[in-house]
């Protein structure tokens, strides 16, 4: 548990904070921790530690030790949430576990599956990216104008920029890997035990091109 | 060919394993039989040369299996059928490549030809790559969904805190927002700049060599093609000759087989010559990398 | 406390005549209380004890006193959130305690000002209610759930019901005429000067594709 459990203080006097807080974490009851819970509680995306550190006047490296004994802690009490590290940051989410109850409860979230198309249009983007709808058509052999374009309204893929000829490029967004459980694209895994000439297959990979 | 190649009775590699996973389809070749998959798998590794697979057999026991699937409860999905058109299209692009003329790799063009050809390859190797990758993407999507993040809204006592909100549009301006988002989309323009050679016309050339033949009487196809500034445009002169000929304006002589082809002026100083263009009024394009689909046909995917 | 795998529910008996269940709350880890605990963490609106009741298969009684002891453990842990019956039923809340801390971050990212995403998608609740979320997601091509939640949190937006599929339905609320010196959404200018096309629209109008 947390380090102390002092009631609140009526001593408004700041600790270590480095701005001008109106409270110190330490002093509340459940200390940094109970902080962080309380933050999280009312978040409606993933928070990164550097935001939650700045929210609450502490070092980050000291927040992301917090929010790792927190999630343990879930875990270990077996409770029905748990604190995951995900896409852009942390977040309550319910444990699997209790997938069954969750589902007959919440009807109106997003976990309708992909199709075969989509997956296959979304692979290409994840390891591809920043990647036009030609480059993705050119690889799967058939136009995804529409897939993209659902993908995007689902929040898996957004437009990253576009291309000197005016395409539009696309990549996945930080949503798709908080689906996919993921904190970042290299925990994706590799392509090569698939295809392992790809590295070597200069005008495949990149730009098409033309060929007589 | 050995009537079976070495592998195919072998515990395949686990590429092969993965990709034979999903399609049961098998395919009866003199020199090999079993999936397709694993056809694919063998030709990727250089187990089976592809000049020596019947795909016209392998096209007819597609027909004949999807044709059984109708008749039965389960008809295959389109995805699975364009699926099989993609991979037997590089497989026939691929075919046509190796069945080509090739000689000894002396000059630039001979490079170009090899590489295309491991191109077609290439592709069809990272076809298959994407779709076991998406797979796994999908078994991931579906574990991770168990769990569900909390989403709510914020409680009323927080969103009393929010500073007073600043409205800076009218009904106006809301029209304008709402019709600007309403407004259906476009038929989304995919710029193919990228993908197509600048387009080549048939009309175009043939009137390009009439002039050129016209004056100089006769040609070499060489030369009738050095100023091309791409193969695309050395294949559409072809193609032009071929029209010239029919209309009887142009003979051809070739002393020897793949020797130099000599083009003559057979038509008139005046008449008036116009091909008409059996490619369609459209302009001959260029195929994309690896020589596939001409996207432009391209089966419009479904959204669902 | 709740260091054990099954703290509670030591009758497995199932009371309200529940329909088929595919699973048993006593033999998920953290038996109903973490069933209760997962439910309450993704619920976006206070639960009634009565409506856990049928959702996990067990009493009221029982479910109310698994209820209560949450509350009282989160407390005796001093938790950063806490359990409690407000209005219609029961909700995870930050604790009052960490006001300041969450009051901070609640301000942290907040203008007075709508983001031109949140205007856009506004216009679209405005000229389309009701609609669901997915149904603004198609016609703005990206995911407005977060967008939609701040419009509601602004009280711009509410919910005006649920489609037989659980989708929730959404329009603008009379604070919205209000705040847009309207008195009836009537007084909507039409969209037609700024959109000949509008009546040649299809699909605008229907439910996007369930899954791309």
């Amino acid at each position: 548990m947390s380090t102390t459990t002092t009631p609140a203080s009526p001593d408004p006097r700041p600790g270590p904070a480095p701005e001008e807080l109106a409270f110190d974490v330490s002093e509340l009851p459940g200390g940094a921790r109970g902080a962080l819970e309380a933050v999280l509680m009312v978040a409606d995306e993933p928070l990164p530690a550097l935001r939650l550190a700045t929210v609450l006047g502490l070092p980050t490296a000291q927040v992301e030790d917090h929010l790792a004994e927190l999630a343990a802690e879930y875990r270990e009490q077996g409770r029905g949430f748990d604190l995951r590290h995900a896409g852009a940051g942390w977040r309550f989410y319910s444990a699997p576990a209790h997938a069954d109850v969750v589902g007959r409860f919440v009807l109106d979230r997003q976990t309708a599956r992909l199709t075969q198309a989509a997956l296959e249009t979304l692979a290409v983007i994840a390891y591809r990216q920043p990647v036009t709808r030609g480059q993705v058509s050119a690889v799967r052999g058939v136009n995804v104008d529409s897939v993209v374009r659902t993908l995007a309204a689902r929040g898996l893929v957004v437009e990253l920029g576009t291309e000197p000829s005016g395409a539009v490029l696309y990549g996945t967004s930080p949503y798709f890997l908080e689906r996919m459980g993921m904190t970042s694209l290299d925990d994706l895994p590799p392509l090569a035990p698939y295809l392992p000439e790809i590295d070597t297959m200069s005008g495949v990979d990149g730009e098409p091109e033309a060929t007589p | 060919m050995a009537t079976r190649p070495e592998g195919a009775t072998a515990a395949p590699d686990e590429v092969e394993q993965a990709r034979s996973v999903s399609s049961p389809f098998e395919v009866h070749l003199e020199n090999f039989t079993g999936p397709f998959d694993l056809l694919l798998g063998l030709i990727s590794k250089h187990k089976l040369d592809i000049t020596e697979v019947a795909l016209a057999q392998v096209t007819d026991e597609f027909i004949a299996a999807v044709r059984a699937a109708e008749a039965g409860d389960e008809p295959w999905e389109l995805n699975r059928i364009s699926e099989f058109l993609v991979v037997a299209a590089t497989l026939l692009d691929l075919k046509a490549a190796r069945l080509l003329p090739a000689g000894a790799v002396e000059d630039a063009e001979d490079l170009e030809m090899l590489e295309a050809r491991d191109l077609l390859f290439a592709r069809l190797l990272q076809y298959r790559a994407y779709k076991d990758v998406a797979q796994g993407l999908g078994q991931r999507l579906e574990a991770q969904a168990r769990s569900l993040p909390r989403e709510v809204g914020l409680e009323p006592d927080l969103a009393a805190l929010l500073p007073e909100l600043v409205m800076e549009i009218g009904p106006a301006e809301l029209a304008v927002l709402a019709a600007h988002a309403l407004q259906p989309r476009v038929a989304p323009t995919v710029d193919t700049g990228h993908l197509h050679a600048p387009a080549v016309s048939v009309r175009e050339q043939a009137a390009v060599l009439v002039d050129r033949l016209r004056r100089a009487g006769s040609g070499s196809f060489r030369t009738l093609v050095q100023d091309a500034e791409s193969s695309l445009v050395v294949v559409v002169r072809f193609l032009a000759l071929l029209e010239l000929y029919r209309e009887g304006v142009v003979g051809f002589d070739q002393v020897s087989p793949l020797g130099d082809l000599t083009v003559r002026w057979t038509g008139g100083q005046e008449d008036e010559i116009d091909v008409v263009d059996d490619y369609g009024d459209l302009p001959v394009e260029a195929v994309p990398a690896g020589g596939g689909l001409p996207s432009t046909d391209r089966p419009e995917e479904g959204g669902a």
